[in-house]
């Protein structure tokens, strides 16, 4: 249990709302970020679908000029990344206490 | 190409059961491809069954039917070795017939 | 004449030779086709229900294809799953005890329209049938079995959801 | 339809928290022994479910529930893998161009050996499936590789299973520590979790069969394989086991991996080799 609540913390946390509208320049570092944490759990085998589509909807928000949800899209896909990366490394172990003995 | 109909008419005494499964799409019309194009309405129509000469059973299908469709009943007056000729028809035309002798 | 349900995991060779036998017989029959195009008399009495099919309510499609109303019957055995294990192969069968069946039908009251499959019993014929039919969602299915000009009805609710957890 | 999988989330969250701490204490030195593995996964599914009758776990859902036991063995009457089931048998025997045909890559000419698949080659140091031997067969005489999640694989895979029908599974482990390896990376990728819905293959096969998840009935993890390739009414068409391990990741919300990637390969090789002894049921009609 300790460790879902893990997750649910680090997602919540990063989806906080930015106060003034964004531009270019801060899709771009959000999307930068969002797509390194990628393919780091690309790396690991271990990536989410959602990740995926939500990097997919901030590219078509950006594109269509939508900044703020653009930002908000990658923000979510960086974080749903991390949430991947966080749980392919405390399974390395944690699979163990499932096994059948 | 072997027949779409696959049939089997077995009797005992002087009920006749016939069990036949058509390999057939039957589209609605109403389901979306991957591309998301509408596949268009490819069902089979009518399904026919005669014996010596003398309908046994008919079946009018919507685009209700699955796919690969099945289908069971049994009738009298027939015995081993009688033919059965199975006919169906689709709303694009094709057809296709075939003639089983009952087991 | 129920077949017992044999244990799933023996092969099954009678119902293999059977089947080859069936198979091998119907391309033999391919070749000697008496007449070519089935008699154009034969087709003409079997007129499809086209205007039945398309109606959407269930109401309407009786009334299309029979012009009249049924009442419920226990002497109609409609047998359905309480749960279907996928909405897109139900098995559904109908027996009755009523005589001088002429016609059975069924209908999912939830499809886009409601008649699924109509069927021409003969005489002579035993006034039963199973089948697979689609179902859009938990719905109530309806069997209507016509006996001597009169309608009879069975009707049974089934479950239909998707399966899977998420996706 | 949302609240109800947020509830069945948090149920199947309940039963894991119970289940890990029902587990029995983790053994010290964790030393990789397939043999009490398997016995140990086999009597875990007798005890869970005592009126199961052995051979029946290899009919997944169907040894779960009476209604759709019911419903499947009407199915089975006039199954609708019949047209693979041909297709399957007239591609086993149709030659190449080459002229040779499968027979000629295969023990017996394919027929009746399934259940030696997957088995552990030890001049390529992996497992090798029978959807793999068969595309290397295809390859070796110049022609095309099949998809493995597409109908072509499922028939001729359906042909092969149907003529193993009956045997018990026969999963070889080598005396080779790669051998070993392969397995253990299996039972790892098993009972690891992933996904948003942070799942692993045991969270839905160990812990929960013969619950539903909406509409379906979950099957138990033992003999699981011995089915495939399976006919799916969902997917109203023929499924390969590399089709099934796909899906599977995506009902979780996982991206599927390659298919026949290692991991796929080794958990075929982890679930077969538990299910030793057990029947061979191919092909299957599922849900």
């Amino acid at each position: 249990m300790k460790r879902s609540l893990g997750l649910a913390m680090l997602l919540a946390l990063s989806l906080a709302p930015s106060a003034r509208a964004a531009n270019e320049a801060d899709y771009k570092a959000a999307y930068a970020a969002a797509e390194a944490a990628s393919k780091e759990a690309a790396g690991m085998r271990n990536q989410w679908t959602v990740t995926l589509s939500a990097l997919a909807a901030a590219k078509k928000a950006a594109d269509g000029g939508d900044f703020d949800r653009a930002v908000a899209a990658a923000r979510e896909a960086e974080a749903l990344a991390k949430a991947s990366i966080f749980q392919a490394s405390s399974e390395k172990e944690a699979w163990k206490a499932m096994e059948i003995r | 190409m072997a027949s779409s109909i696959r049939v089997r008419a077995t009797s005992s005494g002087d009920i006749t059961e016939v069990q036949a499964l058509i390999q057939h799409p039957m589209d609605t019309g109403l389901v979306k491809d991957s591309k998301g194009e509408l596949i268009p309405a490819h069902f089979i129509r009518q399904l026919k069954f005669e014996c010596n000469g003398k309908d046994v059973f008919v079946a009018d299908w919507g685009t209700a039917v699955s796919k690969d469709p099945y289908v069971k009943f049994s009738f009298k007056g027939a015995k081993k070795g009688d033919e059965l000729k199975i006919s169906w028809t689709d709303n694009k035309g094709g057809s296709d017939t075939t003639i089983a002798k009952i087991a | 004449m129920t077949t017992t349900p044999k244990p799933h995991w023996r092969p099954h060779p009678t119902r293999r030779l059977i089947l080859r036998g069936a198979a091998s017989v119907a391309l033999l029959g391919l070749g000697n086709l008496p007449f070519a195009a089935a008699p154009a008399r034969a087709a003409a009495n079997d007129k499809y229900p086209e205007e039945a099919f398309r109606q959407k309510s269930e109401a309407d499609a009786i009334k299309a294809l029979y012009g009249k109303t049924a009442e419920p019957s226990d002497k109609v055995k409609l047998d359905a799953p309480e749960i279907a294990e996928n909405g897109g192969v139900v098995p559904i069968s109908v027996t009755t005890t009523l005589e001088k069946v002429s016609s059975i039908s069924f209908f999912v009251a939830e499809n886009p329209s409601a008649l699924a499959a109509s069927y021409r019993i003969p005489d002579g014929t035993i006034p039963a049938v199973a089948n697979r039919l689609k179902m859009a969602r938990t719905t109530k299915l309806t069997a209507i079995v016509e006996a001597d000009g009169k309608l009879y009805s069975a009707t049974k609710e089934v479950k239909v959801t998707v399966g899977g957890c998420g996706g | 339809m949302k609240v109800r999988i947020h509830l069945l989330l948090g149920s199947l969250g309940a039963a894991l928290v119970a289940f890990a701490l029902a587990a029995p204490r983790v053994t010290a030195a964790d030393k990789v022994d397939p043999v009490a593995d398997a016995k140990a996964f086999q009597n875990f599914f007798f005890q869970k479910f005592p009126n199961v009758k052995h051979e029946d776990f290899v009919n997944g859902p169907y040894s779960m529930n009476e209604d759709m036991k019911r419903q499947w063995q009407e199915k089975e009457e006039f199954p609708p893998y019949e047209f693979a089931l041909d297709a399957g048998k007239e591609m086993l025997s149709t030659p190449f161009k080459n002229g040779k045909t499968y027979a000629d890559c295969f023990p017996n000419g394919g027929i009746g050996i399934r259940q030696n698949y997957p088995y552990f080659d030890s001049g390529e140091g992996k497992v090798v499936t029978l959807e793999l031997a068969l595309n290397r067969c295809r390859e070796a005489n110049g022609e095309a590789p099949y998809s493995y999640v597409k109908d072509e694989m499922a028939s001729l895979t359906a042909y092969m299973a149907y003529t193993s029908r009956g045997k018990p599974m026969d999963i070889k482990i080598p005396d080779d520590p790669r051998a070993l390896a392969a397995y253990e990376n299996g039972k790892r990728y098993f009972y690891t979790r992933r996904g948003q819905m942070n799942f692993s293959c045991a969270s839905c096969h160990v812990q929960s069969p013969g619950e539903r998840i909406r509409a379906e009935t979950l099957a138990p993890a033992l003999g699981i394989l011995n089915a495939m390739p399976i006919y799916r009414s969902e997917w109203s068409g023929m499924g390969t086991t590399s089709r099934r391990f796909v899906t599977c990741n995506s009902q979780t919300r996982a991206v599927p991996l390659e298919p026949q990637s290692d991991e796929y390969r080794d958990v075929e090789y982890f679930l077969s080799y538990v299910a030793n002894g057990l029947p061979i049921s191919g092909p299957g009609a599922r849900p």
